[in-house]
């Protein structure tokens, strides 16, 4: 990527007189500009660069503690630790104990310790591994799960991701991915036809249904000035109710000879085939969120039109004035942030749902996928962890919830905080006493309140 | 600036913090119990009973409901504990079945048409395991009974019942979303009142549902909102004295609708006798639908607890007793004298088959 | 240097008399939206024809002083209708072609001149109670115009409020707990007004202290609120729902007198203290936000931060407390759904609620009477589908409930478009 | 009141933005603070004003330290100020911008307008100005706003009254008009700081001139130095304080405007029934007042205007009403005035800046996808060939000096085939040595024989570079002069007396 060359001191050795005189002039009034170079992967050191003030070890300390890895994962055992208190302070046992706190501690001490490792583990065991199973085939299967539910997560992330890049902010992925499940569920009902070309039309034709969902957005406001964000939420209420009088009304998309407004099961011919038998749920979706996720790498950092998308994003004014058409620019972000969010939807009829789908069948995603996105930090790889790491919270969250009765709900409250802690370093970096890095802060996440003036 | 910030921040944390602790201290304050007891309760048995929730939610004061307290109900009788699980989303109920067959589950109650694939999904794959599929029949498999119910014969009763106490000459109904396991509360309903005129040559209208178009009035949702109670209201505007809100806690935002109107209006409850269990406004109801799940669930775990699972699809009716009318309880007074002896007739010729209650809805006898 | 100009007192120049020419624009977005509304009615009326008679209702049996209905013959009432509002859209098309600004008022009469049609023709043979419609609005609106007007004092002080969801949901559960503790609803809606100003105080700390994008922080503490909640309601208030989920609901009060106003008194003056306070919120959010110290600081610090820094004022604190304002605002309007209509908290039972809220900021151009005006449009579109489908008017469900939202979009895409917000809204003020 | 700063450093990160400055303004002393611009000068007076808390070094007033914890402090320990970009709430009128941060109220804590009112007229009337307490300060002339800037500080009883460029703005007759009121201010005794880095005014009206460069002071000067003088002391080495060019040999007429009007979104004629030609191998500069129209003049050209009348020909190709796409592709080039909005992306490297308005052209794009190598090599050669002072071709644009930002606008606009550059106030805010770099460049774009636009506010800079002037004033052209035209006449022209352009 050619924009994760992140720089924690501003430029030193170079240029030293004019860099005073920007910072002196433009300090108050443009502050984002030198405070906003985008942070790299979580995952990815940063480079160190070369520094002659100050000695290359405090350079090197201060990259691992100031970096945004150490951040991201203190992030999450922040995250973790509120949940810990969620689970430990609203379990029964613990509540029993604490009744007589003073009189024994440590029956208090142990039950929340019970609790608390009793969620963990669980939620570790149903996302990674399962050691109570006997075969590494039966014990891995966790982890087959986590990158199933990870898959609609990521491509709608992708969506959601590349929206931000535009400086949109896609809330609509509920009803893109409605649509785009009910043109992808329609096709693969309806027909007969051989495997490949049955699965290509089924998955085209859901992709274009989100994208035309979204793309109507784009178009809305590109038109009109219409904010995005109102849109979206409208039109997710729009295609929600669209798709249930589809599902409960004979001869549109209601199972025959049923009266539940649920579809007909796909064809043989449309279903994701499993990657790895039909021992684990992991489809062909998984390969193509990949996919996915390489193309929107090479549209957003290699591509012509990724670079009008970034450039829209990031500084509409200039991009218009550079002659590029920021309002076509939306359509098309809204376009492609559509069509990636319905390929999330398709990934639910095609593989995850196969058995004919209901009016929920976004179930969340839609929302989901901002966070992903934000922790993702908008850029495609990140997306891609991101997407597997709230995959891993939602396949465990099921096994906290029958082994420990820990309502899936702490899950969200966990992953919200994760994006909270990591959006903002400093925080972070207080509670753990650790220093502050050299450079300014910087901006880890997308700026998406932007507007270019109506001309 | 930046230090008046910080110092807001941490007066609040601390402060909030403080309440917490207050409340741990004072709660910690307790005595200790005197011994360890290890889980009391009857004979400590392998049986594992379980259940699974569809998107409403174990309190959602509908299936999920009495099937959840049917279940805890049969467990306390067997002496063992069960496990549940709520499914919040559609992509929920193939993991949550799973996991449970994984927790070593022998049994597992799964509500709701909407979990019947992935039930189905984990019946053939987990062959031990037995199913107990409630309002859904389509599976058929040995080791799943399906259970569903044929509301429409109850809701014809309170339908007739309802048409004969209304003063006003109209009566509502409105539901929640427009699901099968809804309309057929409506359908049902509706015709009683149909039946009705057609007997006494009356015109009692119903509004909030047309049979014939199958369309009508829903909150677009199971919450006990603000919409569901103008919904409610918008019914009694039409003049309606009798009104059955279907679909889980919406009846408690008809409740509110009905107190504010300041008029006598009566309802009528589903599920299970809303005259017992919606305690303070419990004077409202005429009758209430019943849906005799908890019942059937505790009957059905019971047995299984004790090795008699059988996979025999269940149908209840008026004539197993699995679909009924509750007692006027407080109405006995106010209603037509001769109503129970009208409704006792009409209930035998349902079951004789000498009136004959559809609805699109009802489930489909194999 | 020696410039040596005569030096002339430089005129003032006066910006409107010898200011700049104003150039004939005539916009005709107003009118061809009239005409679209006069093609639809003329279809429903003469296309989709209705014979027979429609009772409007204008009173309630207990209404202290009682209305004849208005007993209007459809077709004939169809076609003075039709005729007016073409007459109105004749009259907008020459005041556009003049390049003459549409009044308020003309679109106004021209509204309820389309309902009145609207409801005639929906209603042939049934009675449409119209003072239970109107009351349904309120109902239906009140925790809009809440989450609304915490909405624009976040906005206006430079603060994008996503929240408003968060805030209306937290107050609606810590509402009820307390509520039901205490058995108290007055200290249920305090508790409220807490719980939104604690979602406030993290909104604030992120976005004014972390510089976070207010919008993400905003998304990110729904979900927080969304699922904190879900989760206390499944392990606190399910475990035993008599004693921690069962608040008391707040009275309602008549006002004497005024509750006895033909259509409107029971409408606006037989409520609870919370709607009563409602109305206090809009005239004190109005008149503070345009005619007191607190308002014009406020706007000053959303509309130029620098400059209001210069002058003195603390440009984060006034940001932090006063989103802090906005917090307790919407908060109460969380009460609202568990203490002033229905009673019991419920998973996320504020079903988007705060979303409408925002829109209605948008819908509303930052303004606390256009904001409330805006979200009760909503409320109205939202129970006039619920009077539609108890009537029967034969169209199925989910259109009737797609409803408030399709107005929605036509009224952001097609009526508002691009609007001004406050200048420095969602910016953070960084000093140094 | 004396004031006095001791030792005064402020760093910004590891840069040294002030280092030990210490100066002393005496009561009833104008004294003058020239550097250039990004010498420091503002952050001296913004730390002066407590928007800036100092990391060492004491402010002290009448010989009393004093520490400001924000501009709240300053304003009621006496000291005023007159900010470059007017600190001014353009939705609010005069008199709710003047009394913000110490209104006063009537009962039901109902703002006390009336009271604010009386306050304008009072100051105004003690300095003759004209301001309508009731006017909103949007709809202002600029000059008008400065005076609106004045009474703020002034309401507050300042004794210590600092001019941050206060004559940016202004009109040469408005300027001078300015003097005479800070003359009458000094007089009644008030301590004055005047920051600038115009020689002439520093010489017309300081007591005292200390001169500031990269941070330091690095000397005091008399009133009565030279020009060459001050400025070699404030940019550190001998200055070529004018433009060598050769006379211009105009070609034919290219760019042809003709009753031309630019209507904005409020339906205002920004622009109203203006014709002009700029012929090939000329600059044709525009002089005026900011906010005369000229912006929105040059953006019509561009086609970010939505709205004209009229017409705008370049070579005979109808511009207007084409994309702006379109407009670049047909051969103009386009230096926007405020080159971080308009100009560049920030968060772009300064290779992916230079392609910015060639993002779907050879060689940087083939087939859809971006050429890096070819980017590269181009960056590369642009970094060399207009001298762009930056770690390496991937350093973000955002954290360039203005001067750096304005090579890559200018190495990018000027690396087209250009049959008419545009170029805003192209030396807007940069050091000195840019600015030498900027003039050269465009008059070499002259000499290759391109029509050349240059639009600025500053006579020196229209004075330096035009061949033809042309002036414009609310919307309109006032004449259009020959380029040795003197500055009083142009003076006038820019307040938009007619007459004199014969």
């Amino acid at each position: 990527m050619s924009d994760n060359n992140q720089q924690n001191t501003p430029a030193p050795g170079a240029a030293p007189e004019p860099a005073a005189a920007s910072a002196s002039a433009s300090a108050p009034a443009s502050a984002s500009a030198p405070a906003s170079s985008p942070a790299p992967q979580p995952a990815a050191a940063p480079a160190p660069k070369p520094d002659t003030e100050a000695p290359r070890s405090n350079k090197i300390l201060n990259e691992i503690l100031g970096g945004s890895f150490l951040i991201s994962i203190l992030a999450v055992l922040l995250a973790l630790i509120a949940g810990a208190i969620l689970i430990a302070a609203t379990n029964e046992d613990v509540q029993t104990a604490s009744g007589y706190f003073f009189s024994r501690p440590g029956d208090t001490l142990g039950a929340i310790w019970q609790a608390v490792s009793g969620a963990y583990s669980a939620l570790f065991q149903g996302s990674v591994y399962n050691f109570r199973r006997d075969s590494f085939a039966d014990g891995i299967k966790p982890l087959t799960e986590t990158l199933t539910f990870a898959t609609p997560l990521i491509a709608a992330g992708l969506g959601v991701g590349l929206a931000f890049r535009v400086g949109l902010f896609n809330i609509g992925g509920r009803g893109q991915m409605l649509i785009a499940a009910a043109c992808a569920g329609w096709v693969g009902f309806s027909f007969q036809l051989p495997a490949p070309l049955h699965i290509t039309l089924a998955v085209l034709a859901g992709i274009a249904g989100g994208a035309i969902w979204g793309g109507l957005v784009g178009f809305l406001k590109a038109r009109t000035g219409a904010h995005e964000v109102i849109l979206t939420i409208m039109l997710n209420y729009v295609a929600f109710y669209l798709i249930s009088y589809m599902l409960r009304t004979p001869g549109l998309l209601q199972a025959p000879g049923s009266p539940n407004p649920k579809s007909p099961p796909m064809a043989e011919t449309a279903v994701f085939p499993a990657l790895f038998g039909s021992k684990y749920n992991l489809h062909l979706g998984f390969i193509l969120v990949i996919v996915a996720t390489a193309l929107v790498w090479y549209l957003l950092n290699r591509s012509s039109l990724g670079f009008r998308f970034r450039a829209v994003g990031e500084n509409p004014n200039a991009a218009k004035v550079a002659g590029i058409d920021v309002k076509n620019t939306y359509v098309y972000a809204m376009l492609f942030s559509g069509g990636l969010v319905g390929l999330a939807g398709v990934s639910q009829v095609l593989g995850t749902v196969t058995g004919g789908f209901s009016g929920g069948i976004d179930a969340g995603i839609g929302f989901d996928a901002i966070t992903v996105a934000l922790l993702g930090r908008s850029k495609p790889i990140g997306i891609f962890f991101a997407g597997i790491l709230f995959g891993a919270f939602k396949a465990g969250g099921f096994s906290m919830q029958a082994a420990e009765g820990v309502p899936v709900d702490i899950v969200v409250v966990v992953q919200s905080l994760i994006v909270l802690f990591i959006a903002a370093p400093p925080l972070v970096r207080a509670i753990f006493f650790l220093p502050k890095p050299g450079g300014r802060a910087r901006r880890v996440l997308p700026n998406v309140s932007k507007e270019v003036a109506a001309k | 600036m930046e230090e008046t910030l910080t110092i807001t921040f941490r007066k609040a944390a601390a402060s909030s913090l403080a309440g917490v602790g207050l409340v741990a201290l004072l709660a910690g304050c307790g005595s200790a119990p005197s011994s360890d007891n290890t889980s009391g309760g009857a004979a400590a048995s392998d049986f594992l009973p379980c259940i699974v929730s569809d998107a409403g939610g174990f309190d959602d004061k509908s299936f999920n409901q009495s099937s959840y307290e049917g279940l805890v109900e049969a467990a306390d009788t067997l002496g063992v504990e069960p496990k549940d699980v709520q499914s919040d989303k559609e992509d929920d109920y193939a993991p949550n079945i799973t996991n449970l067959v994984d927790q070593g589950c022998g049994l597992i109650v799964t509500v709701g048409f909407a979990l019947a694939d992935a039930t189905k999904a984990a019946a053939e794959e987990n062959t031990d395991v037995d199913f107990v599929m409630l309002d859904d029949n389509s599976i058929d498999l040995e080791n799943v009974k399906p259970v569903v119910y044929d509301t429409a014969q109850a809701a014809f009763l309170a339908g007739y019942t309802a048409a004969a106490y209304s003063k006003t000459g109209v009566v509502g109904t409105f539901g929640g979303s427009q699901f099968p396991t809804v309309t057929i509360f409506m359908d049902g309903f509706a015709d009683g009142v149909a039946y009705f005129n057609e007997q006494k040559s009356k015109d009692v209208k119903v509004v909030g549902w047309d049979v014939k178009g199958q369309t009508g009035s829903f909150t677009g949702g199971f919450e006990a909102n603000d919409t569901a109670k103008q919904l409610a209201n918008a019914l009694i505007d039409q003049n309606a004295d009798v009104l059955l809100p279907v679909g889980g806690p919406i009846f408690l935002s008809a409740i509110e609708a009905v107190k504010d109107s300041g008029k006598d209006i009566a309802m009528i409850g589903v599920d299970a006798d809303l005259y017992e269990t919606a305690a303070a406004d419990n004077g409202l109801f005429l009758t209430s639908i019943l849906k005799q799940m908890k019942s059937g669930v505790t009957d059905i775990v019971e047995a299984a607890g004790k090795g008699d699972f059988d996979a025999t699809p269940y149908v209840g009716t008026l004539e197993n007793d699995g679909v009924g009318i509750a007692p006027f309880h407080d109405y006995e007074s106010k209603v037509p004298a001769d109503l129970q002896g009208e409704l006792d007739t009409i209930k035998a010729g349902i079951i004789d088959g000498s009136i004959t209650v559809e609805s699109p809805s009802s489930p489909s006898t194999k | 240097m020696s410039v040596t100009t005569p030096n002339t007192p430089h005129e003032t120049v006066d910006p409107v008399d010898d200011g700049l020419e104003k150039a004939v624009v005539k916009k005709w977005k107003a009118p061809i939206a009239f005409a679209i509304f006069v093609i639809i009615s003329a279809l429903l009326f003469f296309v989709a024809r209705r014979d027979g008679v429609t009772e409007l209702r204008l009173s309630a049996e207990n209404d202290a002083i009682k209305l004849p209905s208005i007993e209007a013959p459809v077709m004939a009432t169809g076609i003075v209708v039709v005729i007016l509002l073409a007459l109105m859209t004749a009259g907008a098309f020459w005041l556009a072609n003049q390049a003459k600004r549409i009044p308020l008022w003309l679109t106004a009469v021209f509204g309820i001149v389309f309902m009145y049609g609207f409801l005639t023709w929906a209603g042939a043979d049934k009675s449409i109670p119209i003072t239970g419609l109107l009351l349904g609005s309120v109902a239906l609106s009140a925790p809009l115009i809440f989450g609304a007007l915490g909405g624009v004092i976040s906005e206006r002080v430079g603060v994008v409020n996503v929240a408003i969801e968060g805030q209306l949901l937290a107050g609606a559960f810590l509402s009820a707990f307390v509520a039901s503790i205490t058995r108290n609803p007055f200290a249920g809606l305090l508790a409220a007004i807490v719980a939104g100003v604690l979602v406030s105080f993290v909104l604030a700390a992120f976005a004014i202290k972390y510089l976070v994008d207010q919008v993400i922080v905003g998304v990110v503490l729904n979900v927080l609120v969304a699922g904190l909640t879900s989760f206390l309601y499944s392990t606190v208030l399910s475990s035993n729902t008599e004693a921690f989920n069962t608040p008391p609901r707040l009275p309602r009060i008549p006002i004497p007198l005024l509750s006895d106003i033909p259509i409107l008194g029971r409408v606006l003056f037989d409520q609870t203290i919370i709607i009563y306070l409602m109305y206090i919120a809009i005239a004190l959010v109005f008149y503070g936000l345009f005619f007191t110290k607190w308002g014009l600081r406020l706007r000053a610090v959303g509309e130029h931060p620098q400059a209001a820094d210069t002058v003195g004022i603390r440009v984060n604190s006034t940001r932090f407390w006063n989103v802090s304002i906005a917090g307790a605002i919407a908060g109460l309007g969380g009460a609202y759904f568990t203490l002033g209509s229905v009673g019991g908290f419920t998973k996320e039972m504020t079903a988007g609620a705060g979303f409408i809220a925002l829109a209605a900021v948008i819908f509303g151009r930052w303004d606390p009477i256009r904001a409330t005006l805006a979200a009760l449009l909503f409320g109205f579109a939202t129970n006039l589908q619920n009077t539609l489908g108890a009537i029967g008017s034969g169209v199925p469900s989910e259109f009737l409930l797609m409803l408030p939202y399709l107005v929605t979009i036509f009224a952001v895409a097609g009526l508002v478009g691009q609007v001004r917000g406050p200048a420095a809204s969602g910016k953070p003020y960084i000093k140094s | 009141m004396k004031l006095e700063l001791r030792g005064i450093t402020k760093r910004f990160g590891s840069l040294v933005a002030n280092d030990h400055i210490d100066l002393v303004v005496e009561p009833g002393e104008i004294h003058c603070l020239l550097g250039e611009n990004g010498a420091g000068k503002s952050t001296l007076m913004n730390v002066l004003y407590g928007l800036y808390q100092a990391e060492e070094g004491d402010i002290l007033l009448d010989d009393s330290v004093q520490h400001f914890e924000g501009p709240g402090d300053a304003m009621r320990a006496g000291i005023g100020m007159v900010h470059q970009h007017f600190m001014l709430i353009p939705v609010f009128t005069v008199a709710e911008n003047v009394m913000l941060g110490h209104e006063e109220t009537k009962a039901g804590g109902r703002l006390n307008l009336d009271a604010a009112r009386a306050r304008v007229r009072e100051i105004s009337a003690r300095f003759g100005f004209d301001v309508d307490p009731d006017a909103l300060v949007g709809d202002l002339p600029v000059g008008i706003q400065q005076r609106v800037e004045i009474i703020k500080a002034l309401s507050r009883d300042a004794s210590v009254l600092v001019f941050d460029e206060p004559t940016a703005v202004l009109t040469p007759q408005e300027t001078d008009e300015l003097m005479t009121i800070m003359r009458q201010l000094k007089s009644e005794g008030t301590s004055i700081v005047f920051i600038t880095h115009k020689l002439r005014e520093v010489r017309e009206v300081a007591d005292r001139i200390t001169v500031v460069r990269l941070g330091k002071i690095v000397g005091e000067a008399s009133p009565t130095a030279s020009n060459s003088e001050l400025a070699a002391l404030m940019v550190g080495r001998n200055v070529e304080l004018t433009v060598h060019k050769e006379p211009a040999r105009p070609g034919a007429a290219s760019l042809v405007v003709e009753h031309l009007d630019v209507i904005d979104a409020n339906g205002i004629k920004v622009v109203n029934d203006v014709s002009f030609e700029v012929h090939e191998g000329e600059i044709l500069a525009i002089a005026g007042v900011q906010g005369n129209g000229q912006t929105e003049l040059t953006e019509a050209i561009l086609g970010i205007q939505p709205r004209t009348n009229g017409s705008i020909s370049l070579n005979g190709t109808r511009l207007n009403g084409q994309s702006v796409k379109k407009v670049l592709n047909a051969g103009v080039g386009f230096v926007p005035e405020d080159r971080t909005h308009d100009g560049l992306v920030g968060e772009f490297t300064i290779a992916e800046n230079l392609m910015l308005d060639r993002s779907d052209q050879q060689p940087f794009v083939k087939g859809g996808t971006l050429q890096l190598k070819a980017l590269n090599d181009f960056a590369e050669e642009k970094k060399r060939e207009f001298d762009i002072r930056a770690e390496s071709i991937t350093t973000h644009a955002g954290r360039l000096s203005g001067g750096n930002q304005q090579k890559v606008v200018l190495a990018r606009e000027l690396s087209r085939e250009l049959k008419l550059f545009v170029a805003s106030q192209p030396t807007r805010g940069i050091d000195v040595g840019s600015i030498e770099f900027v003039h050269k460049r465009m008059v070499e774009t002259r000499d290759a024989g391109v029509p050349v636009i240059v639009v600025s506010t500053e006579l020196d800079e229209v004075v330096a570079l035009a061949d033809r002037i042309a002036v414009m004033y609310r919307g309109s052209i006032v004449g259009i002069v020959p380029g040795d035209t003197p500055r009083d006449v142009l003076g006038l022209m820019m307040a938009g007396e007619t007459g004199v352009a014969a």
